[in-house]
């Protein structure tokens, strides 16, 4: 109780500070460079996430894309500095509006949480505390930031609900969390993390537990938050369609490293990994009915058991020593040009520099990269 | 609220009749009194009076009619031993015990609380190794034997309290203390281990990226949802104490209803023994009410109401 | 207890406390065996050995003993222990009647493990057996057993205890009969609640489409998940009962001489506390060893055949302390 | 409720807190309301501790040992006294009596005697106390124990002369009359009274049930005003409790202490008249053969128990009656221990064809006595070293009565009984009638001859009485040998050094407070 | 069509439930549903969560009894059947679950739990030889090596696991299987192989799937007729590609449009986003269900329940709705959201 109250002043500064810096159309709000996530096992420790590099911009959508067990879940929690005691942050950088976060202590980190950055969770039903009503629950970031007063919070919790579209949040903002929908419960969520305007907006799956008609409500109302708050948001899901609807840009993560980046479009019309385009190629769409499907054959890797060189080599049709031998890093790709691959052969000397290179360009658009020896050659195939 | 209520009541009146069946039943099966009543030489002519001057003669169902008619007049019968009112008696006994398991019962809950959530922050840490050995150390020492040990120590090594009775708020320290150990060695593992996964849940979390503190996650998001285990265990334990702290009771001279209640078993004074019982099932009955809405009040997903199928 | 049990067993932790994937604890290593689990803790390791030590004690330390239990010596009353002048026997001291504590206390393992044992035991099978049909039943079985449970909490154990030794004579298989018949609703709510969850569970839907019997589905899939939840609190409740015992001791309707038991030694010792403190610590202390030895056996087991929470066991300690939230600033 | 004038935000703190407030409150109460009697020793008061709460005050059931503790010669009196220590009767509220026929005794009564209510004493009060408690249905205890189903003629002559007609000649009827308190006649007789109205120096301010009695002095006393203005009774069940209460200065003086209860010198000893012996059941095998009763008391080590259990402060017995008691007979000695005789008397019994061998139950009455656990494993010991097939049996009281009292219970097989005996009476008739008798209460068998000596004794008086009753304990032993005899107890007093009290053989059972003093 | 094997007619089962806000006890999961299911065909069972299709599957299973209607299996209807007979009848119906952790006990070995059905119907494989054969086989069918069986669920990923539930389901010898979202819970990629192995399946063994999903895309890949329910009621059935591509039922509509399209070209397109929320079933609209967020719904639509209109398509293919206005596939819709169909 008492730290809170303390740490009022503090963050109601840093609240104006962030206000001030509010961020203009595509300004890069976060810049992750080399993040590494290891978990303690039984086995030993265990990297979960390995060398990742992304940035988000604000206003638009970063997907961060993968299967289940990728890492993508817990870079998110990384990122907002939630992670389970098991799991420690290994190296890297989070560079929030120019605060590295992964250097500050956790009681500092504790006012950027809220002001400047929101997480919504994928399960409603679990992230909400079922014992306390949604308006105590929405007041609480007005409470400890902004050092409200219960009722002050509360009439900040009404027109938060009001906000994303709660109705009757004057009689509702007394219900508890079981009393909602699931929908309405993730537009709770939602209210939450946005509360108090941040710049930056994690989103972990925010529709998988939904029904479609639902989710296209709640993108509808991310994708609205989004433009009024200029924020940026990371959409973490491994639904290739809603990335391809919601998303400006991509990350692909497959076993704790990111394989693939780039504006959405550029990346579904022409993938550069063979994981990307083994995806794909399982949407069962544009098939006839009970064709074969393109499958990715196996399964991935165990994280204690991951090979050295590349990543998806057990996987990969196309595998060949060098993919064996050494992992290839994240670099930029060269856009297709009709007829320049089979040219200037970069595919057949792959990069030699094992450390990622954070893809970002001058101009303030994502490029195209790629963690494959043979990025070329696919979009060639 | 009220229509729960008058549903568990009636759930809970049949088991209350067969508690008082049973006890009556089996009461009887313990021997007739009268050789505790009447002198060691007495003629037969003096049992058989004593027996029939209370009715022990007749059949054990007209017994239990009678005694069934004489509880819907609120006359619960006299006592052998003392020629009281039956109900009286156990009524006067019942506040001593109530009183003590109930201060008891508090301590042991809100030192519990602290206890375990010190243990819980860290699972496995110190602390935690510490706290879980107290508690199970305390948990497990029979009770007779710390009362006297107790007062053994503080009464007459130390003389810092009164080695029993009830006079005075001193006199209080030592029966409440050998009655906590057990509650709150049981209730700090209980609220460590609820803590400890309560700790994991998403919403602690998601009060954390919101900026909450440890204090604040601890206190206020993660101690609601832990309390509930909790109460479950600590209402079966107030069960206990209100039903069996014969033992504390006993040595400490302590004019409670587990004392009366071993005393009329073991004087044969069935009565008393009845009334007690049916006290105490009473009691116990309404603290289970108390203990669900304490439920609904610390989680509202309980409350009938909205109970589902 | 109960519902702590399964209060604190049911919660899965949340997906990303576990390993990363699902299925990396086990594919290819194959589980780790229980018993290198065990010696992994040095805590449930030591416990687990002092338990064993407690039963083996109990199993072969009687005919051992032989007549040192009961040979009576007057003269050599109330010895004080830790001394070997007068054979090792005596090391521990002599009670009242100049036995030796040693051989007493050997003695009395026998009577307090066979008595809190049997009676956890029963309590356990009939209470678990009926509590897994209850909750797999639901309905009025369910509702007229926690009726009947609900009897048997609110009813008078001691009563109990002197009807039965008034209508049978005082043994220690009486004793056993008492303490069983009240612990039985502990397992009959614990393992109704769990039953009751599980028969939604779908696998056991799996099981009824195959139009399995539902004693067929109870014996197959109900009973081996419910049973480690309920040997663990068997272990716990082994406890409860030890000090139940020894309270019927103190109250003079529990195990009587010449029988003898941890429970009946305390209390028996318990008018020599200040003349002969050993005779009242030493069976205290053995029955506090014991009690809890099981109970970090019981939370270690708890854990251990828990396949969501066994990981934890697996963890490095040293880095297990770290705080939550772990710190994540660089080094 | 005040839960939203609470200063706590949080919730979670309301409802712990609103407990504790709500059970300070009501625990407030009860310390409220209790005085502090703990605290400060008043020295116009004197505390004792009893092993357990009065169940009643009725004058008539003041035989019950915690009754009459706090009643007798406190707060109700009788007719005459017998003195403790001398054994002779002295007068109280009759001050002189005389037989004025066989059957026909008249007892001239005090004058100026009133009753707490202010009524005065005369002989109609003591007329219908005789009524109210040996001719009534009330079940009184002390119509059992002392006057059997004799019914009295009681006739007030005139209000100081009473006489009492008995059916048969009854020569120490005095004695009984001893143990009648007397009750105004306004005391109920159809039903019993838990706090009685007397004539004692004190009477009963309050009765806290559970918790205390106090006694104040009562300013119409006849006699000597007592020296403590007020007496205060709590009860704790374990001895060592009562005793540390005298050592921590809670109480002045505790009853029924053990020797290792660690009073140190605060302990006063005294005869309490009770002794301890096994009573064996001839009617079974084996102890239907005397020579294996007989070993059964060779095979008892007496000397040792008492100087190792007791410490010894306890006398070795060799009969029901200490010394004392009229008819106690010192020329008896204890039964040696000879463990050699006792096993060659079981083997002889043996060749004879007794079977030794089948089961003998040693039934022990549990706390009844302190230590009494030990001495029944002693005794189980020792007699299995006999060669007896000893198990031992520890029941509580009610189901230890049915195998104390007729009709003892059938079929279970050889029976012996640990009794203790108290004969506060100071007349043997009391022990040998109820113990000896083949037609006594507690007895098991008899012989015709043995009998034919018991009806005799009771009927003499004076030195013969005396010599009959000796002769009847001598027999006993040579010849029915239904007991074995272990040890006449002592009983030990905690007593506060603020207290002056030297405790008596009576003290057990009437706890005279007006004999107490401070102590300078 | 294919000849039919199962035919459901005016199912509904009611449930009693606690006292809900509105004092209503009765919640109507499956209102007179009906249904057929031929010999070889996959029919497709669409729906958002709490429209009564996995009551409908279990109700199916007979793990739930029907207040009213009938189901005919070759003509027999399987509630009326008692001790064998019944166990023949839930030889030939079996069912593939959801979540591929929760539906397999993980206290047995692979090999066991695919026998597990055999314990019951012990004719089936008498000995211990036949039966460990018979789980060899069925492992190899779906994919698992024989050294599988003896181990335990955990050590199998979702995938396998959901192989281990399909091969139990095989076990028996079905002509029908009820798969309940037997995907959802797979990963893309592992989705797939799965779906494939089910079409595999289907080839060779030529057994009858009733699909559960609420993945329009798998729907479509997989299913010859699909049935959209909402309510507790059948809104719309049809063959596949006529419902999908044709949709008459406003909901329908909305269901195809609301499901997110990968669209490799990065066009964003218009959708309907259904207002407000799935009415609760305790207390469901009057009239036609869909009303209260149906954006053409009148009057009539809150008095009348509409029957099923069978519609006939130009190339002879049937499909049936359950609206007053079904949408004319080409004006009834918006130009923008009949383009993204």
């Amino acid at each position: 109780m008492k730290t809170a109250a303390e740490q009022a002043p503090a963050t109601a500064a840093a609240h104006a500070g962030t206000s001030a810096a509010q961020a203009k159309a595509h300004d890069v709000v976060l810049q992750v460079q080399d993040l590494a996530v290891d978990i303690r096992t039984h086995r030993g420790t265990i990297r979960a996430v390995n060398s990742v590099a992304f940035e988000a911009r604000a206003g638009e959508t970063l997907a961060l894309l993968g299967e289940s067990g990728c890492g993508k879940s817990m870079t998110a929690k990384a990122l907002a500095g939630i992670m389970d005691p098991v799991c420690d942050l290994a190296d890297g950088q989070i560079v929030l509006n120019g605060t590295d976060l992964a250097a500050l202590t956790p009681k500092e980190r504790l006012k950027f949480a809220g002001p400047e950055l929101g997480i919504v969770f994928q399960d409603a039903l679990t992230a909400l505390n079922p014992v306390y009503t949604v308006g105590t629950q929405l007041g609480e970031a007005f409470r400890i930031h902004r050092g409200l007063n219960a009722k002050q919070a509360r009439l900040e919790a009404i027109d938060l609900m009001k906000r994303v579209g709660i109705p009757e949040p004057e009689s509702r903002v007394n219900s508890y969390p079981h009393q909602f929908s699931g929908g309405m419960r993730q537009r709770i969520l939602i209210a939450m993390a946005v509360a108090l305007n941040p710049s930056l907006l994690i989103a972990d799956e925010p529709t998988t537990a939904l029904d479609v008609t639902v989710q296209a409500q709640i993108m509808q109302l991310l994708r609205t938050l989004r433009e009024e708050g200029q924020m940026a948001v990371i959409l973490i899901t491994h639904d290739l369609a809603v990335v391809a609807e919601e998303a400006d840009s991509v990350a692909v993560m497959y076993a704790g490293n990111v394989v693939e980046s780039g504006p959405v479009a550029e990346v579904f019309a022409d993938p550069r990994h063979p994981y990307t385009k083994g995806l794909l190629e399982s949407v069962p769409v544009h098939l006839e009915r009970g064709a074969e499907l393109n499958s990715i054959p196996g399964s991935p890797p165990e994280l204690h058991d991951i090979p050295p060189g590349c990543v998806y080599q057990s996987r990969c049709p196309m595998v060949q020593a060098i993919c064996r031998a050494e992992r290839p890093a994240l670099r930029p790709v060269t856009p297709p040009v009709s007829g320049a691959g089979a040219a200037d052969g970069a595919g057949l000397t792959p990069a030699q520099d094992s450390r990622a290179i954070t893809p970002i360009s001058a101009e303030g658009r994502p490029v195209r990269a790629a963690a494959c020896h043979f990025s070329e050659e696919i979009s060639n195939g | 609220m009220l229509i729960y209520l008058r549903k568990r009541i009636v759930s809970s009146a049949l088991p209350l009749v067969v508690v008082i069946v049973g006890v009556f039943a089996l009461a009887r099966m313990t021997g007739n009194p009268a050789s505790l009543y009447l002198p060691l030489n007495a003629t037969q002519q003096m049992r058989d009076d004593f027996t029939a001057r209370n009715g022990l003669d007749q059949p054990l169902l007209v017994q239990m009619a009678d005694y069934f008619g004489g509880v819907l007049r609120l006359d619960f019968g006299q006592s052998l031993r003392t020629g009281q009112d039956a109900a009286a008696m156990a009524l006067r006994a019942f506040p001593a015990t109530l009183q003590l398991a109930a201060t008891t019962m508090v301590l042991a809950v809100v030192l519990a609380l602290v206890v375990g959530c010190w243990a819980a922050l860290k699972p496995n840490g110190i602390a935690d190794r510490i706290s879980s050995f107290i508690s199970m150390a305390a948990a497990s020492i029979p009770d007779f034997w710390l009362a006297i040990v107790g007062i053994w120590i503080f009464a007459i090594t130390l003389g810092w309290l009164p080695t029993s009775g009830v006079s005075g708020a001193s006199a209080w320290v030592l029966p409440i203390a050998t009655l906590l150990l057990r509650p709150f060695g049981v209730l700090v593992q209980i609220v460590r281990g609820s803590m400890v996964s309560a700790l994991s849940e998403p919403y602690i979390k998601l009060a954390r990226s919101r900026g909450a503190g440890e204090l604040r996650v601890v206190t206020h998001h993660a101690l609601r949802n832990a309390a509930a285990p909790a109460l479950t265990v600590a209402g079966d334990l107030t069960v206990g104490l209100v039903n069996g702290a014969v033992v504390v009771e006993t040595i400490f001279g302590w004019p409670g209803i587990g004392k009366l209640m071993i005393d009329s078993i073991l004087q044969r004074d069935f009565a008393v023994l009845q009334a007690a019982v049916l006290l105490t099932a009473v009691a116990i009955f309404a603290l289970n009410i108390l203990i669900d809405m304490g439920y609904a009040l610390l989680d509202a997903r309980v409350r009938p109401v909205t109970v589902k199928a | 207890m109960t519902s702590s049990l399964t209060d604190g067993a049911a919660p899965q932790p949340s997906a990303a406390a576990q390993p990363p994937t699902k299925n990396t604890e086990d594919t290819k290593g194959g589980k780790p065996g229980l018993f290198r689990l065990l010696l992994k803790d040095p805590f449930a390791t030591v416990s687990a050995l002092v338990l064993i030590f407690v039963g083996l004690t109990a199993l072969i330390g009687p005919p051992l003993m032989g007549e040192l239990a009961t040979k009576q010596n007057l003269l050599f009353a109330n010895k004080a222990p830790f001394t070997f002048a007068h054979g090792w026997e005596y090391f521990l001291g002599s009670d009242s009647l100049g036995r030796s504590m040693l051989a007493r206390l050997v003695v009395a393992s026998r009577t307090t493990l066979s008595v809190a044992l049997p009676a956890v035991a029963i309590a356990l099978l009939i209470g678990s057996l009926w509590g897994v049909w209850a909750g797999y039943h639901r309905g009025w079985r369910e509702n007229v057993s926690m009726r009947i449970a609900d009897v048997i909490l609110s009813f008078p154990s001691l009563l109990l205890a002197v009807v039965v030794l008034y209508i049978f004579s005082p043994s220690a298989a009486n004793i056993v009969l008492i303490l069983a018949l009240t612990r039985i609703p502990i397992y009959l709510r614990t393992a109704r609640a769990e039953s009751a969850e599980l028969q939604s569970r779908t696998f056991v839907d799996a099981a009824r489409t195959f139009g399995a019997k539902p004693n067929a589905i109870i014996v197959r899939h109900v009973i081996p998940v419910v049973l480690p939840t309920l040997l663990t609190l068997a272990t716990l409740e082994f406890c409860a009962v030890m000090l139940a015992e020894s309270s019927l001791s103190f109250l003079g309707i529990g195990i009587q001489p010449p029988d003898v038991s941890w429970g009946l030694m305390v209390s028996q010792g318990r008018q020599y506390l200040q003349t002969a403190w050993w005779l009242s610590i030493f069976p205290g202390v053995a029955i506090v060893i014991t009690t809890i030895a099981a109970n970090v056996l019981a939370a270690w087991l708890r854990i251990a055949t828990d396949p969501a929470q066994r990981w934890r066991l697996a963890l490095p300690r040293k880095r297990l302390i770290a705080r939550i939230p772990v710190k994540e600033a660089k080094p | 409720m005040y839960s939203s004038k609470l200063p706590f935000s949080a919730a979670v703190l309301k409802w712990p807190a609103l407990a504790s407030v709500a059970v300070l409150g009501l625990s407030g109460c009860t310390v409220a309301n209790t005085d502090d009697g703990g605290a400060a020793a008043a020295t116009d008061t004197v505390r004792v501790v009893l092993s357990q709460e009065p169940p009643t005050l009725e004058a008539c059931e003041s035989n019950l040992t915690s009754t009459g503790v706090v009643v007798r010669s406190n707060v109700t009196e009788p007719l005459i006294e017998r003195n403790p220590q001398s054994g002779e009767l002295e007068p109280k509220l009759a001050t002189e009596w005389k037989a004025t026929s066989d059957t026909e005794w008249t007892l001239k009564l005090r004058e100026g005697v009133n009753f707490q209510d202010g009524t005065p004493f005369n002989a109609e009060a003591a007329a219908f106390t005789i009524e109210r408690a040996v001719n009534s249905k009330l079940g009184c205890n002390v119509e059992g124990y002392v006057f059997g189903d004799v019914d009295l003629a009681v006739k007030a002559v005139n209000a100081t002369t009473l006489t009492v007609t008995t059916p048969e000649p009854d020569p120490i009827l005095p004695l009984r009359l001893s143990f009648l308190e007397v009750v105004p006649t306004s005391t109920s007789s159809t039903e019993k009274v838990r706090e009685p109205i007397g004539t004692g120096p004190y009477k009963i301010d309050t009765w806290d049930a559970g918790q205390k009695i106090t006694l104040s002095s009562w300013d119409g006393y006849w006699g000597d005003k007592p020296a403590y203005a007020k007496a205060e009774y709590q009860w704790r069940s374990e001895s060592s409790v009562r005793a540390a209460m005298v050592t921590s200065g809670e109480a002045d003086v505790a009853m029924g202490l053990s020797p290792d209860d660690n009073i140190g010198d605060l302990g006063v000893d005294y005869p309490n008249n009770e002794t301890v012996a096994l009573r064996m059941d001839a009617n079974e095998a084996p102890f239907n053969d005397i020579r294996v009763r007989q070993a059964v008391n060779f095979a008892i080590d007496k000397e040792g128990i008492v100087s190792s259990l007791y410490q010894g402060k306890h006398q070795v017995a060799a009969q029901l009656v200490p010394e004392g008691i009229v008819g106690h007979n010192s020329e008896l000695k204890g039964w040696p221990f000879d463990l050699d005789k006792a096993k060659s008397l079981v083997a002889e019994a043996k060749a004879d064809g007794v079977d030794t061998s089948k089961q003998i139950s040693l039934v022990v009455r549990n706390a009844q006595f302190p230590k009494i656990t030990e001495l029944a494993q002693v005794l189980q010991e020792q007699l299995t070293q006999a060669g007896l097939n000893v198990k031992l049996k520890m029941l509580e009281t009610s189901q230890q009565l049915t195998y104390q009292v007729r009709p003892f219970p059938e079929d279970e097989g050889d029976v012996a009984l640990m009794i203790q005996h108290g004969n506060q009476a100071g007349d043997a008739a009391f022990t040998v009638d109820q113990y000896m008798l083949s037609t006594g209460a507690q007895s098991y068998f008899s012989t015709p001859e043995f009998d034919a000596m018991i009806k005799k004794a009771d009927a003499a008086s004076g030195d013969e009485r005396k010599k009959a009753f000796e002769d009847i304990f001598a027999y006993q032993n040579d010849k029915i040998v239904q007991f074995a005899h272990i040890s006449h107890q002592t009983g030990i007093l905690g007593v506060a050094k603020s207290v002056n009290y030297t405790p008596n053989s009576s003290s057990g059972d009437e706890l005279r407070v007006s004999e107490m003093t401070p102590a300078s | 069509m294919a000849e039919p094997l199962l035919t459901i007619e005016g199912l509904t089962k009611t449930f009693h439930v606690a006292k809900s806000a509105s004092g209503n006890t009765k919640l109507k999961a499956l209102d007179g549903i009906s249904l057929t299911v031929g010999r070889g065909e996959t029919l497709g069972l669409v729906g958002e969560s709490g429209c009564g299709k996995s009551t409908l599957a279990r109700t199916l299973m007979m793990l739930e009894t029907p207040d009213e209607g009938t189901v005919s299996f070759e003509g027999t209807n399987p509630f009326g059947l008692r001790g064998k007979e019944l166990l023949g009848w839930r030889r030939r119906v079996q069912m593939v679950f959801q979540d591929p952790f929760a539906s397999l006990n993980a206290r047995m070995s692979a090999g066991d739990i695919i026998a597990e059905p055999w314990a019951t119907h012990r004719s089936l494989y008498p000995t211990s030889r036949e039966r460990d054969a018979r789980v060899r086989e069925l492992l190899h069918m779906v994919g698992l090596r024989p050294s599988d069986a003896r181990k335990s669920p955990q050590e199998f990923s979702g995938g396998q696991r959901q192989r281990i539930g399909i091969a139990r389901a095989l076990a028996l010898n079905p002509d029908v299987i009820i798969l309940d979202e037997p995907v959802s819970a797979l990963d893309l990629s592992v989705q797939a192989q799965v779906l494939n192995l089910l079409n595999e399946l289907q080839r060779e063994l030529g057994v009858s799937y009733i699909f559960i999903s609420h993945d329009l895309t798998v729907v479509r890949h997989v299913a010859d007729r699909v049935a959209v329910m909402y309510l507790g009621r059948i809104i719309e059935t049809g063959q596949t590609e006529e419902v999908f591509d044709h949709p008459r039922h406003p909901y329908t509509a909305a269901l195809m449009s609301a499901s997110p399209k990968l669209d490799v070209s990065g066009a964003k397109r218009d959708r309907i986003v259904l207002k407000g929320e799935l009415p609760s079933p305790l207390d469901p609209p009057s009239g036609c269900r869909f009303r209260t967020r149906c954006w053409q719904a009148q009057d009539i639509c809150a008095k009348v329940s509409p029957e099923p209109q069978v519609i006939t398509a130009p190339d002879g293919r049937r499909h049936s709705a359950e609206c007053h206005f079904p949408l004319d596939s080409l004006k009834g819709l918006t130009g923008a959201a009949a383009s993204a169909l």
